[in-house]
C-alpha cells in the first residue's frame, strides 16, 4: 500500500462543509437502534464544538427506506424530501445536516434529478403547495452528519482523554471502516475523499490516534439490501454479505469497525452474532466479535464519554475488549441499569458468542 | 499311412531312393526342430486359448461351421484364394500378387510335394518318432539315389520340386528388390519392421538360396532336376570334385529354426493365423474386444503387408502414416495401449484399408472397438430425447431424413425438396425443425450405448410416422439406419437410390447436357453401404460422366469425416487436397457428391486449395436434378 | 528560395514528416519539448505485431532525419500569424519564421491514478504498460519478482466516460497481448490472464499474436472489464470482473496486474493548440478539415497534424500519416502559398 | 420499440440510469446480489436497452428483478455512467404498477414491505418503528434486543431518547399535523393508490393460492426458494 | 447452533484461484484446442443436443477454465458428437475430441 498515493487522492475530494448553524434531521434506523449515537452527536457539536445545530420536531422520516423498498413512488418520497427542505427554509437555516446515509443519498439524487430535470422539481414543488401549503428552498449546504465530526477532527482530538491507542502495547489501535453505500457510490464528490478511497472516516480515525486498516472487501455493501433484509426468506443475502467483508478482514485482526451509515453497525454487529451462533466462527480474540461501532460512540469513547452512556451495551458485539485495550473505565456492573440506576434485568447470554 | 501311395501308376522294381543314413538324423536338423516346435507349441497353445476365450455361442458356431457344406467351401475358396494364391492382391498388384504367391503357394508345394516324396520313397520317414518332423524338410540330405533305378515319376518330382523352388525364389528376389524399391511393385509406402520382422524377413530371404545351396551340393547323391542338377554341376566345375555340403545344411536348418523361432513375434505369424482368422471369419463370429477373443485371431493374421499404407487417405503426411492400420495391429499386438488409443483415435474410418486388406482383417471395426473401450463407460444424459422426438409427424409413404450434417447444408435440403415435388412425391420431413442425431457418430466414437439411445428415440420416431420408405440424404445416417435401426416394413433408402428410381420410372425427367461431371463415393455410401451404381445411373443422364483417378471402393475419403477424432484441421484439409486432385484427373467441371459433410469440405477444398483448377463447381447429387 | 517550415514534436510523426519534407528540400526546423528525441517510441522496448525492437525503428527513423535543424528542451512561447506565414517565438529564444507548421504533438498516456478502484500508485502491485516496457527495457522493476498469477486489464482510460474519454486507444489491444506473452516468456510458470471487453485486433497479423497468446502462451482472456482491485493482506492484489461470457461475477488473486493506459491528447499539444487556436473536438483531440480527404489539414490554413495529435494511431499509421502530411505540405507550399496575388481565393478553394 | 419500453422511458430514474450499456460487466462483478444469486445486473440493462417489449415483460414477472439490494455500488464503476440500480427501480415500479409483481415469489414480498413500510410511515412518521420491530421475526436482532424489546421506554430514557414523547428527540411522537402532511402527500403523489394496488394483487393472489392473508403474509416472509440461488 | 430460519448462502463468484492448472495441462496436451477458443458461440448456436437442453461447448470450455469442471462435465453429457459445432467452429477447434476428452479428464468417474 503507497499512502502517498491515497493522501493524492484525498486531496483531490474535499468537500466544503460550513462552519455553523446547522439543521439536523435524524434517521430512522439510528434512532431506533443507536439513538444515544444522535444524542451525542448533538451533545458534542452543541456543547463541545458550540455550534448551532438546529432540530424541529416536525421533521420526519425522508421515505428512503420505504422508496428504496420500492414501496412508495419517486414523487412521494421526493416531495417528502421537499417538505424536509421546506422546514428547514421556515427555521431560518440552509445548511442541510442529515444523520441518515440513506437520506443523504436521497438527498443527493434528488437534487441531482432536479438539476437535469427542472420540470420535475417544479411538480414537486406544486405537489408540495397543495398538499402542506409549504414552499421549499434546496440546502446551500447539504452534508452527512459524518462530514461535520470529520470537519472538527481536530478539534475533538485536541479535546481527546484518550487516543485510539492500545494501551498495553502503546500501539494504534487497527481500525477497519465501513462507509455507508449511499454517502459517495453514487455521486464520488459529494463525499470526502470520493467513493474508492473515503476518508471521512479514515481522518477521524487518524486524527484520534487509530491506524486505519484497508482490506480487499473494504467497498463491499453490508448487505442490508433494504428488501433483503425486511423479509426474512431473503435475510441470506444479507447475512452472506456480511460474511464476506468479515471473511475479508479476519487476516488484518482489526480492533474495531467504524461506521458512518445507520444499518451498518446493526448489521455488522448482528451479522457477527448470528454467524458466531449459527456456525460457531467468531472473528475477534478469543469468541469475541470485533466491535462495530458508529462514529459518534467512536468520537465519545475518545472524548471521555461514559460507555453506558454511548449505549455500547445495546451493541451485541461485547464492547468491553476494545475499552480494555483503550483503557476506558467503566462499570460493568452499570452496563445495562436503566435511567439513574434502574435495575431492567439483563440480556441471556449468548451459546457460541463471548459477552 | 498315405494312400496316395498307392494311387501313383508307375512304380520301380528296386528301390529308387535309398536311405542315406540309417539313423535318419543329424545335428544340423537341431535348429530347425527346435524352431518349427516352437512355433507348433505357441500356435496350439494359442489356438486352444482363443478359442476359450470366445463366448460359448460364438465357439459352437465355429465348430458347427468347419461341417456345413456351405462354409466348407467358402472357407477352401477363401483358403486358397487368399492364403495361398493372393487373389486379392494379384487383382490389384499383378506383380505383388506374383510375388505373394510365389513365396506362398511354392513354399507350400515345396512342403506338400516333399512330404509325397517321402511318403513315396521312405513312407517309414513320415513317422513322427522316426523323424517325421524334420525328415521331409530335409529329405535330399537323408536319402541316396539310386544310379540307374531312376523312374519317371521319380524324375517328374525332381522335376516339380525343383520347379516350385525356382518359383519360390523369383517371388524371394522381387521381395528383396521391393524392400529397396517398393515403388515398382505398384506399393509408395511399405511397413517398417520390427526387430522380429527383420529376423524372419532375413532369414526367409535365406532359407531358399540356402535351400537351392545345400541341394545342390548333395545333388550329386540325393538327385534333382534341371535346377539343382545344373548348379551341381556348375559347383563341380568351380570346386572340382569333393563338395563339402554339410555347412550349407547346417545353415538352411539354422535359417528355418530362426524363421519359425521368430515367426510368433513377426508378421509372418499371419500365414497360419490367416487360416484361422478365414475359418472364424467365414463362421460370422464378430470381435467384440479389440484385442482379445476373436480380434486375435484378426490381429495375428495381418500380415504387415502395408497395402493399407497406400490405401489410407492419411498416407499424404509422411507423420500421419504412424496412424495406419498396419500399425495399429502391431500396437494391439504389442498391447501397448496408450498408443493403440492414439493411432485408434485418429482413423478416418473410411474403410478403405478394409476393403483393400487381403485377408479381409476389419481395422476400422477393430479401431471402433478399441475407442468403446475408452469412451463407452463416459457418462451420457439424453433425458431430454422423449422431449425432442416427441413431434407427431404428417403421415405420408415418403419420409425424408435429413440429419444433423444435412441441415448444416440447407441448399441439399431445398434441391431435395425441388427434386421431390417435379418428380410429385409427396413427403413428409422428419427432422423440419432439427431432429436429433442418427447414432453413427457416436457409434463411430465408440459410444455404443449412447448410441443406442440415439437410435431408439428415432425409431420410434419413424416408426410412429407410419411410412414405408425413409429417404437420407446423408450417407452416415443411411449406414446406421440401414445396419443397426432394423425398420422392418421400412424400405430405407438413400437419395441417390431414390431419386435414380424416380428417373428410371419416368417421374423425373432429365434433360442431359454436356456438363463433365465426375462423382465422388462417399466413404460411408460406397465402401460403407455398397452404392456405387446408382448415383452413377442418374448422373449418367444428367451429364457426361468423367472418371476419377481413383474411384468405387479405391475412392478416397474427402478428409471431412467424423470418424476421425483427432485428425486437426489442417491435416484433414491436406487430405482434402489430395482427394480433390483424384477427382480433377479428367479435368471436370462439376464434382458431385452425395453427402453432405463431402460436400461441404470439397467446397472449402476448392476455394481454399493450392491446386489450379479453381472454377471447378461442386455440386450436391440432388442440385444435378433440379437445374 | 526554401520554405521554412516548423514542425512541433520529435516523436515518430515529427521525425518521419522532417525526414521526407528535408528530402523535397525544404528548411525543415523541428522542435521537441523533451531531452530526447523519439517520443514514446524511445521508452518503449519492442513493438507489436512482430517484436521488432523499437530501437531499431527510432533508428531508422533518426537516420533518415539527419541533418534536419532540430531543438530539442523547446516549446512554443508564442505564435504570431504573419500575412501567410508564422512568426514563432521558442522557449529557446529563437525566433523562427515558417511559411508551414506541422504540429505532431502526439499523445499522453492516461494517467492511471484517476482510474482509482484501480489503485495505481497505491497498490504496490499494480503498473501501467509503459512501466512494464520499462521493465523489459532495463531488466529491473522492483513490483516484478517472479510473479505466479499476472493480470492486463484493457481499457484504462479508455472507451470510459468516467475517465473522460469514450474513445478506443485502438494500440492496447494488441499491446496487451504483445506484452502478454512477453511476460509469459520471461516467467513461462506465470499465469497470464487479460481482461478485454472486446478484443479490437484488427491489423494485419494481428490476430496471429491473438492466437499465439492463446494457443502457444496460454494466456486467458476474459470478457469483461476489471471492475474493482484491492490488496489482500500479503500484499497480493484481488481482482474482480464479471466474465460477461458465463455472465458470472468472478475474482482472482494476482502478483502483478498491468493496466493497459489508453491514449490521452497530450497537454503540451494542447498548449499549442491554445496559442493557434485550433478547433479541439470532444475527445480533445484536434480538429481537422476531413476525416477522410483531408486529414492531415488543420482548419487553419498553414497549419498540418500529424500522428496521433488527431487521434490514437498505430506506429505505422503515424508514419504513414506523417508521410501524407509531407505530401500535403508540399502541395500547399507549391500550389497554393507562392501565389501572393491569389491566395486568400485558392486558400478557399484548395485548403 | 415497445409498449413496455415506453412505459419505463417515462420514469425519470430510466431516463438518469441508461446510457448505451457497452456490456462490460463492471456492476455485475462488484454487486452483492451477484454474488450471491443468480442474478446479473448487465443482462437486465442490456434487456431493457434492447426495447424488446416480451423479454421486458419476461423480466417485469420475474424473480429476478427483485434481487438488487440497491446499494448502487454499480453505479461507481459503469464506464458509460449508467445506473443499473436506478434501472432497476425502475423496472420493480412499473412491475408494480402493472401488478406483474406478483407473479413472482421475490415480487410478491412488495404486499408485506408496503404493508408494512408504509404503516410505519403514515402511523408514525418513521420507516421503522422500534415497537413494530420485533424479537419474533427478527430473531437476529440478537439477545440483546430480545432485552431491549422488553424495555423500550427505559432503554431509550437511559440512552438520551425520546420514545413517544413531545419535542423534538430521537422517536418522538411526530405531531399529527406533519402525519397528515404526510397522508396528503401520499393521496397526492400515488403512494395511497400504489399502497391499494399491491394490497388488492397481494390479496387476490392469496385467494388464488386459497390461502388466508395471515397464511399467505407467513408464506410470502419466509418463503425463499433455493433456484434463487446458485448451487 | 442456534437456527434462525435462514443462514449463509454459497457464493457464485468465480473464483479463479481455484483453477487446477495441472489437471488443465492434461487436457491441453491431450486436446491442445481448448486453448484457442475465442468464445464466438458458433458451436452452441448449431448444437443438436442445444436445441433440446442447456448444452452449450462454449460455456462448457468457459467452466473449465472458470474452476468449474463439474459443471462442464455435466452439461456435456447431452452431446450426441454429430460433430456441428466443429464444422462450423471459426478456429478449427476439434470440437468432438474436446468434448470426449473434457468428460474422460474432468469426469470423476
Amino acid at each position: 500500500m503507497i499512502y502517498e498515493g491515497k493522501q493524492k487522492i484525498w486531496s483531490e475530494y474535499q468537500k466544503e462543509i460550513p462552519d455553523d448553524h446547522y439543521f439536523y434531521v435524524r434517521s430512522c434506523i439510528r434512532q431506533s437502534f443507536f439513538p444515544a449515537s444522535e444524542a451525542t452527536f448533538l451533545d458534542i457539536t452543541r456543547n463541545r464544538l458550540g455550534k448551532d445545530i438546529f432540530e424541529t420536531e416536525h421533521h420526519t422520516t425522508c421515505g428512503g427506506i420505504a422508496y428504496h423498498s420500492d414501496t412508495i413512488p419517486q414523487e412521494t418520497v421526493m416531495t417528502i424530501i421537499a417538505r424536509q427542505f421546506a422546514l428547514m427554509a421556515k427555521n431560518g437555516y440552509e445548511n442541510y445536516v442529515c444523520s441518515c446515509i440513506t437520506s443523504f443519498g436521497l438527498y443527493c439524487e434528488t437534487m441531482e434529478t432536479w438539476r437535469e430535470f427542472p420540470e420535475l422539481e417544479a411538480k414537486i414543488r406544486e405537489n408540495l403547495w397543495k398538499t402542506c401549503k409549504l414552499e421549499f428552498a434546496k440546502p446551500k449546504f447539504l452534508i452527512h452528519a459524518s462530514d461535520l465530526i470529520y470537519k472538527y477532527r481536530n478539534l475533538i482530538a485536541a479535546q481527546a482523554v484518550r487516543k485510539l491507542v492500545n494501551v498495553h502495547t502503546g500501539e494504534p489501535l487497527k481500525v477497519v471502516e465501513h462507509i455507508g453505500c449511499h454517502y459517495s457510490k453514487m455521486f464520488p464528490s459529494k463525499g470526502v475523499g470520493g467513493a474508492e478511497y473515503p476518508y471521512v472516516l479514515t481522518g477521524m480515525i487518524e486524527a484520534w490516534g487509530g491506524e486505519i486498516v484497508d482490506y480487499p472487501e473494504r467497498r463491499h455493501c453490508c448487505g442490508f439490501g433494504f428488501r433483503q433484509y425486511f423479509i426474512k426468506g431473503n435475510r441470506g443475502y444479507s447475512l452472506s454479505n456480511t460474511h464476506k467483508k468479515f471473511e475479508s478482514m479476519e487476516p488484518f485482526k482489526p480492533d474495531l469497525i467504524i461506521t458512518n451509515c445507520p444499518g451498518c453497525p446493526y448489521f455488522l454487529d448482528r451479522w457477527q452474532y448470528v454467524i458466531a451462533e449459527s456456525t460457531g466462527k467468531t472473528y475477534g480474540p478469543d469468541g469475541h466479535g470485533i466491535p462495530a461501532l458508529t462514529y459518534e460512540e467512536v468520537a465519545g469513547l475518545v472524548m471521555g464519554y461514559d460507555p453506558w452512556d454511548l449505549g455500547l451495551q445495546t451493541h451485541q458485539i461485547g464492547p468491553e475488549p476494545l475499552l480494555d485495550k483503550m483503557g476506558v473505565e467503566y462499570d460493568p456492573a452499570k452496563k445495562y441499569l436503566g435511567k439513574n440506576g434502574k435495575n431492567i434485568g439483563e440480556p441471556l447470554p449468548c451459546t457460541c458468542l463471548k459477552g | 499311412m498315405t494312400p496316395l501311395f498307392h494311387l501313383l501308376a508307375v512304380q520301380a522294381a528296386d528301390p529308387e531312393v535309398i536311405d542315406r543314413i540309417p539313423s535318419g538324423y543329424s545335428h544340423f536338423v537341431i535348429p530347425f526342430t527346435i524352431g518349427i516346435t516352437f512355433m507348433l507349441c505357441w500356435i496350439g497353445v494359442g489356438c486352444i486359448r482363443l478359442l476359450a476365450a470366445i463366448p460359448q455361442s460364438d465357439r459352437l458356431k465355429f465348430w458347427k461351421s468347419l461341417f456345413l457344406p456351405k462354409t466348407i467351401i467358402k472357407n477352401l475358396k477363401d483358403l486358397f484364394g487368399d492364403c495361398l494364391l493372393h487373389v486379392k492382391i494379384w487383382q490389384r498388384k499383378p506383380l505383388l500378387g506374383y510375388m505373394h504367391s510365389a513365396i506362398a503357394f511354392g513354399w507350400f508345394m515345396l512342403i506338400v510335394l516333399g512330404h509325397i516324396e517321402v511318403a513315396l520313397f521312405v513312407p517309414a520317414r513320415l513317422n513322427v518318432t522316426r523323424g517325421g518332423l524334420f525328415y521331409p524338410i530335409f529329405y535330399r540330405y537323408f536319402v541316396w539315389m539310386n544310379p540307374g533305378h531312376t523312374t519317371l515319376r521319380g524324375s517328374f518330382f525332381f522335376f516339380l520340386m525343383d520347379f516350385f523352388l525356382l518359383y519360390v525364389l523369383s517371388g524371394i528376389a522381387l521381395a528383396m528388390f521391393k524392400r529397396f524399391r517398393s515403388i515398382v511393385l505398384g506399393m509408395r509406402h511399405t511397413t517398417k519392421p520390427s526387430l522380429a520382422d527383420r529376423v524372419a524377413l532375413y532369414s526367409l530371404w535365406m532359407i531358399f538360396p540356402l535351400r537351392l545351396l545345400a541341394e545342390s551340393f548333395t545333388a550329386d547323391l540325393s538327385g534333382g532336376s534341371f535346377l539343382t542338377v545344373g548348379v551341381n554341376h556348375f559347383w563341380h566345375l568351380l570346386f572340382g570334385d569333393k563338395l563339402w555340403f554339410t555347412p550349407c545344411w547346417w545353415a538352411y536348418s539354422i535359417c528355418l529354426g530362426l524363421f519359425f523361432a521368430a515367426m510368433p513375434f513377426s508378421r509372418y505369424m499371419h500365414i497360419l493365423t490367416e487360416v484361422l482368422w478365414i475359418l472364424l471369419r467365414n463362421a460370422g463370429i464378430q470381435p467384440h474386444h479389440p484385442r482379445k477373443g476373436v480380434a486375435e485371431a484378426e490381429i495375428y493374421a495381418c500380415s504387415s503387408c502395408g497395402l493399407c499404407l497406400d490405401a489410407c487417405p492419411m498416407n499424404v503426411q509422411k507423420k500421419n502414416l504412424k496412424y495406419s492400420s498396419v500399425y495399429f495391429i502391431r500396437f494391439l499386438r504389442r498391447h501397448n495401449e496408450k498408443k493403440i488409443n492414439a493411432i485408434a483415435d485418429k482413423c478416418l474410418m473410411c474403410d478403405k484399408c478394409h476393403a483393400l486388406c487381403p485377408v479381409g482383417v476389419d481395422a476400422p471395426a477393430l479401431r471402433r472397438a478399441q475407442r468403446a473401450t475408452v469412451n463407452n463407460s463416459l457418462p451420457y444424459d439424453y433425458s431430454y430425447l422423449p422431449s425432442a422426438c416427441a413431434g407427431q409427424l404428417s403421415e405420408q409413404k415418403v419420409l425424408y431424413f435429413a440429419g444433423c450434417m444435412t441441415h448444416l447444408t440447407p441448399r441439399i435440403i431445398k434441391a431435395v425438396d425441388r427434386v421431390f415435388k417435379a418428380a410429385g412425391v409427396e413427403y413428409a420431413f422428419a427432422d423440419r425443425d432439427g431432429g436429433i442425431c442418427c447414432g453413427r457418430p457416436l457409434m463411430l466414437a465408440g459410444k455404443t450405448e449412447a448410441a443406442s439411445k440415439v437410435i431408439e428415440a428415432n425409431k420410434k420416431l419413424i416408426v410412429e410416422s407410419g411410412c414405408d420408405t425413409l429417404v437420407l440424404s446423408c450417407p452416415i445416417c443411411y449406414k446406421i439406419f440401414k445396419d443397426e435401426y432394423h425398420l422392418e416394413g421400412i424400405k430405407v433408402v438413400h437419395y441417390t437410390q431414390f431419386i435414380n428410381d424416380l428417373i428410371a420410372s419416368g417421374k423425373l425427367k432429365v434433360e442431359k447436357i454436356d456438363e463433365k461431371i465426375v462423382y465422388h463415393d462417399p466413404c460411408e455410401l460406397g465402401r460403407g453401404c455398397g452404392v456405387y451404381y446408382e448415383p452413377r445411373a442418374a448422373l449418367g443422364q444428367a451429364g457426361t460422366l468423367v472418371k476419377a483417378s481413383k474411384e468405387y471402393d479405391e475412392s478416397v475419403c474427402c478428409g471431412g469425416s467424423l470418424g476421425s477424432l483427432t485428425l486437426d484441421t489442417r491435416d484433414r484439409a491436406r487430405i482434402s487436397e489430395s482427394s480433390l486432385e483424384i477427382l480433377l484427373a479428367e479435368d471436370p467441371e462439376t464434382i458431385v457428391t452425395a453427402c453432405p459433410l463431402c460436400l461441404k469440405t470439397f467446397s472449402e477444398a476448392v476455394s481454399n486449395s493450392r491446386l489450379p483448377r479453381k472454377n471447378v463447381a461442386v455440386k450436391d447429387f440432388a442440385e444435378v436434378f433440379c437445374r | 528560395m526554401k520554405n521554412n517550415i516548423l514542425i512541433i514534436g520529435g516523436g515518430p510523426a515529427g521525425l518521419e514528416a522532417s525526414a521526407q519534407l528535408q528530402r523535397m528540400g525544404y528548411n525543415v526546423i523541428l522542435i521537441e519539448k523533451a531531452p530526447k528525441l523519439g517520443g514514446h517510441l524511445a521508452k518503449w522496448d519492442r513493438l507489436f505485431p512482430d517484436s521488432v525492437p523499437a530501437d531499431e525503428v527510432l533508428g531508422g527513423l533518426l537516420r533518415s532525419a539527419e541533418g534536419v535543424k532540430c531543438f530539442t528542451d523547446t516549446d512554443v512561447r508564442a505564435i504570431n500569424r504573419l500575412d501567410k506565414s508564422y512568426n514563432v517565438r521558442l522557449t529557446n529564444g529563437i525566433t523562427v519564421l515558417s511559411d508551414a507548421v506541422l504540429v505532431a504533438s502526439g499523445f499522453d498516456l492516461f494517467d492511471a491514478v484517476k482510474k482509482e478502484e484501480y489503485g495505481y500508485g497505491i497498490y504496490d502491485q499494480v503498473m501501467t504498460n509503459a512501466d512494464l516496457e520499462a521493465y523489459f527495457k532495463t531488466g529491473s522493476d522492483k513490483r516484478i519478482e517472479n510473479p505466479g498469477r499476472i493480470g492486463f486489464a484493457h481499457c484504462v482510460g479508455s472507451r470510459d466516460e468516467k475517465s473522460g474519454c469514450r474513445s478506443c486507444s485502438k494500440v492496447c489491444c494488441a499491446t496487451a497481448v504483445k506484452q502478454a506473452i512477453e511476460i509469459k516468456q520471461a516467467f513461462p510458470k506465470a499465469e497470464v490472464y487479460c481482461f478485454y471487453m472486446d478484443l479490437r485486433l484488427f491489423g494485419r497479423h494481428y490476430e496471429d499474436i491473438y492466437l499465439k497468446a492463446q494457443k502457444e502462451y496460454g494466456v486467458r482472456f476474459i470478457r469483461g472489464r476489471l471492475a474493482e482491485v484491492s490488496e489482500n493482506y500479503d500484499g497480493t492484489l484481488q481482482v474482480k470482473a464479471e466474465d460477461t461470457v458465463a455472465g458470472k461475477p468472478l475474482k482472482v488473486t494476482l502478483d502483478l496486474l498491468v493496466l493497459m493506459s489508453g491514449m490521452r491528447p497530450s497537454a503540451s499539444g494542447k498548449a499549442i493548440g491554445d496559442l493557434l487556436e485550433m478547433t479541439v473536438e470532444e475527445d480533445g483531440y484536434f480538429a481537422v478539415r476531413s476525416g477522410i480527404a483531408a486529414g492531415q489539414r488543420s482548419p487553419i490554413p498553414g497549419i498540418f497534424l500529424a500522428g496521433a495529435a488527431t487521434g490514437p494511431k498505430t506506429l505505422p499509421e503515424t508514419l504513414a500519416d506523417a508521410r501524407a502530411a509531407a505530401m500535403e505540405i508540399d502541395r500547399y507550399l507549391t500550389e497554393i502559398f507562392p501565389d501572393a496575388k491569389n491566395y486568400k481565393q485558392l486558400v478557399r478553394e484548395r485548403w | 420499440m415497445g409498449k413496455l419500453y415506453d412505459l419505463l422511458m417515462k420514469d425519470y430514474r430510466l431516463k438518469e440510469g441508461l446510457n448505451a450499456c457497452i456490456n462490460c460487466g463492471t456492476c455485475t462483478a462488484i454487486c452483492p446480489a451477484a454474488e450471491f444469486y443468480r442474478y446479473d445486473p448487465r443482462r437486465i440493462v442490456d434487456i431493457v436497452q434492447s426495447k424488446d417489449d416480451d423479454e421486458i415483460e419476461k423480466l417485469l414477472k420475474s424473480d429476478v428483478i427483485w434481487y438488487c439490494g440497491e446499494c448502487m455500488s454499480c453505479v461507481t464503476r459503469c464506464p458509460r455512467k449508467n445506473a443499473p440500480g436506478l434501472i432497476i427501480m425502475a423496472l420493480r415500479n412499473l412491475s408494480i404498477e402493472l401488478g406483474y409483481f406478483i407473479e413472482s415469489e421475490k415480487g410478491r414480498q412488495m404486499y408485506l414491505l408496503t404493508k408494512d413500510l408504509c404503516s410505519n410511515v403514515l402511523d408514525y412518521g418513521y420507516c421503522v418503528y422500534p415497537r413494530r420491530f420485533d424479537y419474533e421475526g427478527h430473531p437476529e436482532a440478537g439477545k440483546v434486543w430480545e432485552w431491549e424489546e422488553k424495555h423500550l421506554d427505559d432503554v431509550f430514557e437511559r440512552l438520551g431518547g425520546n420514545l413517544d414523547g413531545k419535542g423534538p428527540g430521537a422517536m418522538r411522537r411526530i405531531p399529527q399535523e406533519d402525519l397528515d402532511q404526510l397522508k396528503a402527500i401520499f393521496d397526492e403523489t400515488g403512494a395511497t393508490a400504489r399502497m391499494e394496488t399491491v394490497r388488492k394483487a397481494g390479496e387476490r393472489k392469496a385467494a388464488e393460492l386459497g390461502m388466508s392473508v395471515e397464511e399467505f403474509s407467513k408464506m410470502v416472509y419466509s418463503q425463499s426458494d433455493p433456484k434463487h440461488l446458485n448451487h | 447452533m442456534v437456527d434462525f430460519g435462514f443462514g449463509l448462502v454459497p457464493s457464485s463468484r468465480i473464483n479463479l484461484d481455484l483453477f487446477d492448472k495441472d489437471k488443465y495441462e492434461e487436457l491441453a496436451a491431450v486436446e491442445p484446442d481448448v486453448r484457442i477458443c475465442m468464445a464466438c458461440g458458433s458451436c452452441t448456436a448449431v448444437c443438436t443436443a442445444g436445441k433440446f437442453s442447456t448444452t452449450s461447448l462454449r460455456e462448457a470450455i468457459e467452466d473449465i477454465k472458470n474452476a468449474q469442471p463439474a459443471k462442464a462435465v455435466e452439461m456435456l453429457q447431452a452431446c450426441q458428437l454429430c460433430g456441428k459445432c466443429s464444422m462450423v467452429c471459426p478456429r478449427g477447434i476439434n470440437t468432438r475430441h474436446l468434448i470426449l476428452s473434457i468428460t474422460k479428464t474432468y469426469s470423476t468417474k
